[in-house]
């Protein structure tokens, strides 16, 4: 991987805060003896979130001085799955899923949505910092599709307009519960379930939460 | 012992063996990138696949398949052309095919197997991938477009070299090999790679776009960068030295080499010394050999024997000091000196200075204590050895002496020679270690034996070999690490003090009391600088390094790749150099100059050809007469004991790339001095 | 038999059919022409003098690759090659002994870049042996000399390789 | 259609709370602890005789896997990893498990892993289901607290840790042998095989993987007895399956359904069927991305188990129905999947690195049209390359999509060139 692929301005230093370098401790200590290189994708994603969702290359040194690997190692872990941010990405960092399934429903207005309000593609992100916008394969949740990740949480069921509604709300920082945009209860039918009908409560979902 | 059929061929195979193997027994050529000997099984690359029956119905990888009884093996049915037709195909869609300006074209594995192989055209249309190149240190250059990701420079870096810097970055077509941050590779083996590099990903930085393997002529010698006595292969074009490759000796350096042995050939095209040359009025001004010749007579002429010393460098071959030897002793000269590092070595007892258990031995070993040694800079190759150990597992090592990076864990154990005494006395921990180890080693370096106290570090070595069983039946574990290639052969001459003679600090006393008249420096450059006095120095080397400046007169010879000679490795292994190029200008063999002079001053040696001086040579030191077949050495007395002192032991070799006056002279050598320091970081 | 052999030299027909011959090709266009100040016509193949080409931009074409060093069945080439500033693969040295060549035209034929080509020009005879030790300069200046010609022969060679 | 009583994930739609009580209310938990009083052998052995197939995929029989243990605990602990992972294009199933249902699979670890000795339960969770791995700890939290895991599980006298760990999106770390590199700390990049997990796995412990949905399923199986699960179905083909139904349907939903059922069926009845009706049907992707494509006129009478769908050359996969009518740019919607696969090539060995490029190139070529027709069979000449050369099965997975397009479509790649050829003729010719 090329040096471009890193962020350009790199912080001189990093470390994990007093909190965060105890919770790393709890993590190698799920992790039998000696195999606390383990740890390395929660101790990454712990820096992670540390540092406004991306990774530093100090950070980045950091894990790999606690986890007692080589740093070329830790770098690859970093560098091969896809939710290591080597550059920064905006406070709402939203994946949009395009692949076939999603596709199939409509993914295209999701991420036309995305352009013609917040005039960024693919990779792209607002100059404010607000949103930076990745498309990325399948989220595993085809069955509410198109869906749009922002940060942790699943936005589904999504069409152009539902996605604008989305985008505004959290331009206004005041985004939505997550899940279905269009008011469906998790993966059930729209027009309600066809199975365990006999079971279903008096009032549905609300003994969910 | 699986017995199984490789294409109707049937092969009974070792226990552990893999198809790939299988197939080679049966005389059954695989194609393979990934796979290597001497390297953990990558399975990537997907070339060496064959039909295997009882199994799924589609090919598999061979070099990770264990062979098993009764299977059948195809390497030649339709399933297995198009296998291997298809990788072929994947492999050179998106490398560039640029052969005519790539270094490794004529020596490729790639072009090899894609002729063998191949299909005879591309029917890729897309573009093809493009690839920066790292930087990766003046020693590898890089091209990565040409990568086929066979990760075998990975692999050597992180278990042969022991170096976790290479690494592949990303995934799928986008992976890419590199080091972190693109920096230098920094392991003194690193050049290995180039080797290993099936394709021209990897070359050569200092031999980019000098030559074509075809125009190569390739002499099989020995090294002597180091101790060890690696086998080389010398490119020559001419009269130059290209390049030097490793050669496989598996009791030796199995394949690999170190970075001076490869890259300090550069060092043997400068500052060289092409013709004699005689001190006139404070300066050396270029003179024939009868005039340099004359000048030597006429200072010998009366001058008696106890006022002449003579003391051998660390690249000398055996003969010529040999030869020197003999005309000292007719000169009636005590004083000769080989150790000029100043090593309490008793020469008395070949066991007491030899690598005992042999390199290969090292494998046998399960615990081992280093003492004033720092074997990855001392013998890189020796080293990789004693890391191949741990890896298999088991093996304890401490390490008496400075701490050092060494490439695999080690116990640190202190700095000074009094934790030997402890560990002897059974107070320190490791002594435990020692006692509960069925194959116990200790090696010796320079830097515990070149001091005041160096001859009783000797004596305690030998006690503690004794004490902790090292030394029985089929089993010698009592090692010294030399780090000069001709010291072993120069003990084995018995190029030392005779009786009444002086040794390094005796013959530099002498010249400061004027008590000496001539020194004859054979290739001995390490202690030219301090010399005193006004003596009279006959210098005969190959470079215009510190001997030569402070020689009265200088006699051109020989680099070891322009002569045949033998040289004995720190493990007492006697191999031979073979001549490669010739000696630039009127240089000559340095015996044959000696053998010259001698019938100049009267004292005529008793040889003509190096075949009559190696016939002398054998017949007065028989250890010489077995090539390439090291004897275990009998454990006789050496070493004179005594107390050894609290200071901390040093280092035997200050920069690791600049050792010698073929290394100092190298500009490549120089320049990895600058980019990893002196050997420190690495 | 005799009659029709006796008529014939009586009447001298030997001499006239000769004659004619003479006289037909006398009247007929002539095949040796006047050189050095005319020249007969070259295949687009003709192997002359060697040349060494640059590309339209100036770049010189040649890599250092050696091949025609390596095929060269005279071993009249000589090349020597180190890394350009730029780092690319170039020539330091590239020599023909013009007295060795046979004119196989196996250098062009295994030049993967089309930077060696034997050119059209046949007449360089010299004083001195010397002169035909041809160095790269002198290559490179038979190349920019020809080049209209040669890239033409290529052109027009090129549907049959 | 199976009766609700038959159903096991009672929850699948969140309609009743997740937490332990709840799940003790739908049964979960409630005879754990006689079930660990039986030998771990009769375990497996019901296991087997319900005859589940792994829910991941690839559909080998559970029982039979977990057989390949060692029967001994020697130096080595063994491990339990269960894939959560869930990636495949069209699944989403386990994400209801792990939301809905998690005490299921916390249950099922607790008695898989004692069926195979196991000293710890890794759950691999992909990396993106940030709120799911947090209902699943919490979830694993209660477990622990009630003493239903951990030491003395149930008061079994059996001891087994569960350990919940991230991914951080790959979608090869399904793949279970790079999903143990992945858990080592390393790429996911799968291994050589042999050896197998069940000899060599995680740490070089004998470890199996299994599937959220073939573990979640066991519990109820061993209190309803094998014969009840094996009742369900077809033969080799028994039980339940969660079906997800995904793409051009009037309501796309999970449902658990009979195995062979006709897809027909699964479709009109659970999905309100396709948009625009059954004739509208172009073709069905019948058990996620990686299985070949079937045209309607399969679709018109197939029924959803492995063996009937390996029948017609296609798979049941993940049963992750992917429904595409005729509105469909159907070299597109495949092409999108050749890209997904070329993206999650773990770039290791070299079919499949050099190979799901080449494939995804000459695919988006096809598009557009802006292709030979020759260049038809060179692509399907390559997705044979790819096939079967590769360290693990995402070579295959990438091959297939394309051979089941080709299979069934090939008039439309063709038309569509020729169609382009015209265009661009006529654009000359202007």
């Amino acid at each position: 991987m090329s040096g471009h692929e890193f962020a350009e301005e790199q912080p001189a230093n990093w470390e994990f805060t007093p909190d965060n370098a105890a919770r790393a401790d709890d993590i190698i200590a799920r992790y039998p003896p000696g195999r606390q290189a383990s740890a390395v994708i929660p101790l990454l994603d712990l820096a992670q979130r540390q540092n406004d969702n991306w990774l530093p290359l100090k950070a980045v040194e950091a894990v790999a001085e606690r986890l007692d690997m080589p740093r070329i190692r830790v770098l690859e872990v970093a560098t091969f799955y896809t939710m290591f941010n080597l550059k920064p990405v905006g406070r709402y960092y939203l994946q949009a899923c395009t692949t076939t399934p999603c596709w199939l429903r409509g993914s295209d207005q999701v991420m036309r949505c995305i352009r013609d309000r917040l005039g960024i593609g693919n990779r792209g992100s607002t100059g404010d910092g607000m949103f930076s916008l990745l498309e990325v394969e399948c989220l595993g949740a085809c069955v509410n599709a198109p869906i749009l990740q922002v940060n942790d949480d699943y936005y589904e069921d999504l069409d152009y307009e539902l996605t604008g509604e989305l985008l505004d709300a959290l331009g206004r920082g005041e985004p939505p519960p997550p899940g279905s945009m269009a008011g469906r209860n998790l993966s059930e039918s729209s027009a309600g379930a066809t199975t365990l009908t006999g079971l279903r409560p008096a009032s549905p979902g609300l003994e969910g939460e | 012992m699986p017995k199984l059929k490789v294409d109707g061929i049937e092969v009974e195979v070792p226990a552990g063996a893999t198809v790939l193997q299988a197939c080679e027994f049966a005389g059954k050529e695989i194609p393979r990138f990934c796979y290597h000997e001497r390297l953990s099984i990558a399975g990537n690359c997907r070339m060496c696949l064959v039909e295997v029956s009882p199994g799924p119905p589609k090919p598999q990888a061979s070099c990770a398949l264990p062979a098993m009884d009764n299977q059948e093996i195809r390497t030649d049915s339709d399933m297995v052309r198009q296998a291997r037709h298809g990788v072929m195909e994947f492999l050179l869609i998106n490398h560039p095919l640029d052969c005519p300006i790539c270094d490794q074209g004529g020596e490729c594995d790639l072009q090899d197997q894609a002729m063998g192989y191949g299909h005879h055209s591309s029917r890729f249309a897309e573009n093809k991938r493009a690839v920066e190149d790292k930087d990766m240190g003046p020693l590898i250059k890089t091209v990565m477009t040409r990568c086929i990701h066979c990760t075998r420079c990975v692999r050597f870096s992180t278990e042969v070299a022991g170096v976790n810097e290479l690494g592949a970055l990303g995934r799928g077509e986008t992976m890419e090999i590199t080091t972190y941050l693109e920096k230098a590779l920094a392991s003194e083996l690193s050049g290995n790679v180039i080797d290993l590099c099936p394709v021209g990903a990897l070359t050569s930085g200092p031999y980019a776009f000098v030559s074509r393997p075809w125009e190569l002529t390739r002499t099989e010698t020995v090294d002597v960068m180091d101790a060890v006595g690696s086998s080389i292969r010398v490119d020559t074009r001419g009269s130059d030295v290209l390049r030097v490759l490793p050669r496989t000796h598996e009791e030796v350096n199995e394949e690999w080499i170190s970075d001076k042995t490869r890259f300090a050939c550069d060092g043997l095209k400068r500052q060289r010394l092409d013709r004699p040359y005689l001190r006139r009025e404070g300066r050396l001004v270029p003179v024939d050999w009868q005039e340099a010749f004359d000048a030597i007579a006429e200072r010998l002429t009366g001058l008696a024997g106890e006022r002449i010393a003579a003391v051998v460098g660390d690249q000398c071959d055996v003969e010529s000091m040999f030869a020197l030897k003999q005309l000292m002793t007719a000169l009636g000269s005590p004083h000769l000196e080989c150790r000029q590092d100043g090593a309490r070595l008793d020469p008395s007892a070949r066991a007491g200075y030899l690598f005992n258990t042999t390199i290969a031995g090292i494998e046998s070993a399960d615990a081992i204590l280093l003492a004033g040694t720092n074997p990855r800079r001392e013998a890189p190759v020796l080293n990789a050895r004693i890391r191949k150990r741990w890896l298999a597992g088991g093996l304890e090592i401490g390490l008496v002496g400075q701490h050092h990076d060494l490439s695999y864990p080690y116990r640190h154990l202190g700095d000074t020679p009094d934790v030997l005494s402890r560990i002897l006395e059974g107070e320190h921990a490791f002594a435990e270690v020692l006692r509960r180890a069925g194959s116990p080693m200790l090696v010796l370096g320079m830097a515990a034996l070149a001091r005041e106290d160096g001859a009783a570090v000797h004596a305690l070595g030998r006690s503690i070999a004794e004490t902790f069983g090292m030394v029985r039946e089929g089993w010698n574990g009592f090692n010294v690490l030399h780090t000069a290639a001709s010291r072993v052969g120069a003990l084995d001459v018995g190029f030392v003090p005779r009786a009444g003679g002086r040794d390094l600090a005796g013959i530099i006393g002498g010249m400061a009391d004027g008590s000496l008249n001539l020194l004859w420096l054979l290739g001995a450059d390490e202690i030219a600088s301090d010399l005193p006095g006004d003596t009279f120095v006959v210098y005969q080397g190959h470079h215009g390094d510190r001997g030569a400046h402070r020689a009265d007169v200088i006699l051109p010879g020989a680099a070891y790749t322009e002569k045949d000679g033998l040289y004995v490795n720190t493990e007492g292994r006697v191999q031979a150099g073979i001549q490669a190029a010739f000696p630039p200008g009127q240089a000559r063999e340095d015996w044959r100059i000696i053998r010259a002079l001698s019938e100049r001053l009267g004292h005529r040696l008793e040889y003509d050809s190096l075949g009559d001086l190696r016939r002398a040579l054998v017949a007065a030191h028989p250890v010489f007469a077995a090539l390439d077949r090291p004897r275990p050495a009998e454990w006789l007395p050496f070493g004179t004991g005594g107390p050894v002192d609290t200071t901390p032991f040093g280092s035997a070799i200050a920069n690791f790339y600049m050792t010698d006056p073929i290394s100092r002279c190298s500009a490549v050598m120089a320049e990895c001095t600058e980019v990893f320091g002196i050997g420190e970081a690495a | 038999m005799e009659l029709i052999r006796s008529g014939r030299a009586l009447l001298l027909s030997e001499l006239v059919s000769g004659l004619y011959l003479t006289l037909k090709y006398f009247f007929r266009r002539k095949v040796t022409i006047n050189y050095p100040y005319e020249k007969g016509p070259l295949s687009p193949r003709f192997r002359g003098e060697h040349a060494l080409r640059r590309y339209p931009n100036g770049e010189e074409r040649c890599i250092a690759c050696k091949l025609c060093e390596a095929i060269c069945p005279a071993q009249a080439i000589t090349i020597e090659a180190e890394p350009r500033a730029d780092g690319s693969r170039r020539t330091t040295r590239y020599d023909i002994d013009m007295t060795k060549c046979i004119y196989c035209g196996f250098c062009e034929e295994a030049c993967p870049v089309d930077a060696i080509v034997e050119g059209p020009n046949f007449e360089f005879a010299t004083e001195t042996r010397e002169e035909l030790f041809y160095n790269k300069d002198r290559l490179l200046a038979n190349g920019d000399r020809w080049e209209e010609q040669i890239a033409r022969n290529l052109a027009s060679d090129a549907p049959y390789r | 259609m199976l009766d609700d009583r038959d159903r096991i994930f009672t929850n699948l739609y969140g309609w009743f709370d997740w937490g332990l009580d709840a799940a003790r209310g739908r049964g979960d938990w409630s005879t754990t602890r006689e079930i660990l009083g039986q030998s771990p052998e009769d375990i497996v052995e019901k296991v087997k005789a319900s005859g589940l197939r792994g829910r991941g995929g690839a559909g080998f029989p559970t029982g039979l896997k977990w057989s390949f243990m060692p029967r001994e605990v020697g130096e080595k602990p063994h491990y339990l990893i269960v894939n959560a992972d869930e990636s495949e294009p069209g699944t989403c199933k386990d994400r209801e498990i792990i939301r809905n249902d998690p005490h299921k699979l916390i249950e099922g670890c607790v008695i898989a892993g004692y069926a195979m000795r196991a000293s710890a339960a890794y759950i691999y969770i992909r990396g993106e289901f940030v709120n799911e791995t947090r209902r699943l700890q919490a979830a694993i939290d209660q477990a622990y607290e009630a003493g239903l895991v951990g030491r003395n599980a149930c008061g079994s006298g059996y001891d087994i840790d569960i350990i919940l760990h991230r991914g951080a999106g790959a979608y090869i770390c399904g793949e279970e042998t790079a999903l143990l590199e992945s858990l080592e700390g390393k790429k996911g990049q799968p291994r050589l095989k042999p050896p197998f997990p069940a000899a060599v796995g995680l740490y070089g412990c004998p470890s199996t993987v299994n599937n959220v949905e073939s573990i979640a399923v066991v519990p109820e199986i061993l209190r309803r007895g094998p014969e009840w699960f094996a009742g369900l179905g077809r033969e080799r083909n028994t039980g339940t399956k969660l079906f997800c139904i995904s793409g051009h349907v009037n309501n796309p939903c999970n449902v658990e359904e009979e195995m062979g059922i006709p897809l027909r069926e699964l479709i009109d009845r659970h999905a309100g069927g396709v948009i625009g009706g059954w004739d509208n049907l172009l073709a069905v992707i019948p058990g996620g991305s990686s299985v070949r494509c079937i045209p309607k006129s399969i679709c018109d009478h197939i029924l959803m188990d492995f063996d009937s769908l390996m029948a017609v050359r296609s798979g049941l996969g993940t049963a992750a129905v992917i429904v595409m009518n005729r509105e469909t740019d159907i070299i597109r919607a495949i092409t999108r999947l050749s890209y997904f696969y070329k993206h999650e090539s773990c770039g290791q060995c070299t079919p499949c690195r050099e190979g799901s490029g080449w494939m995804w190139r000459v695919m988006e070529r096809l598009v557009t049209g802006d292709a030979e027709l020759e260049e038809i069979d060179v692509l399907e000449q390559v997705t044979r390359q790819v096939e079967g050369h590769t360290i693990c099965a995402l070579g295959d997975a990438a091959a297939w999509p394309i051979q089941g397009l080709l299979a069934h479509f090939r008039d439309e790649v063709e038309d569509r060139i020729r169609r382009r050829k015209a265009a661009t003729s006529v654009e000359a010719a202007d």
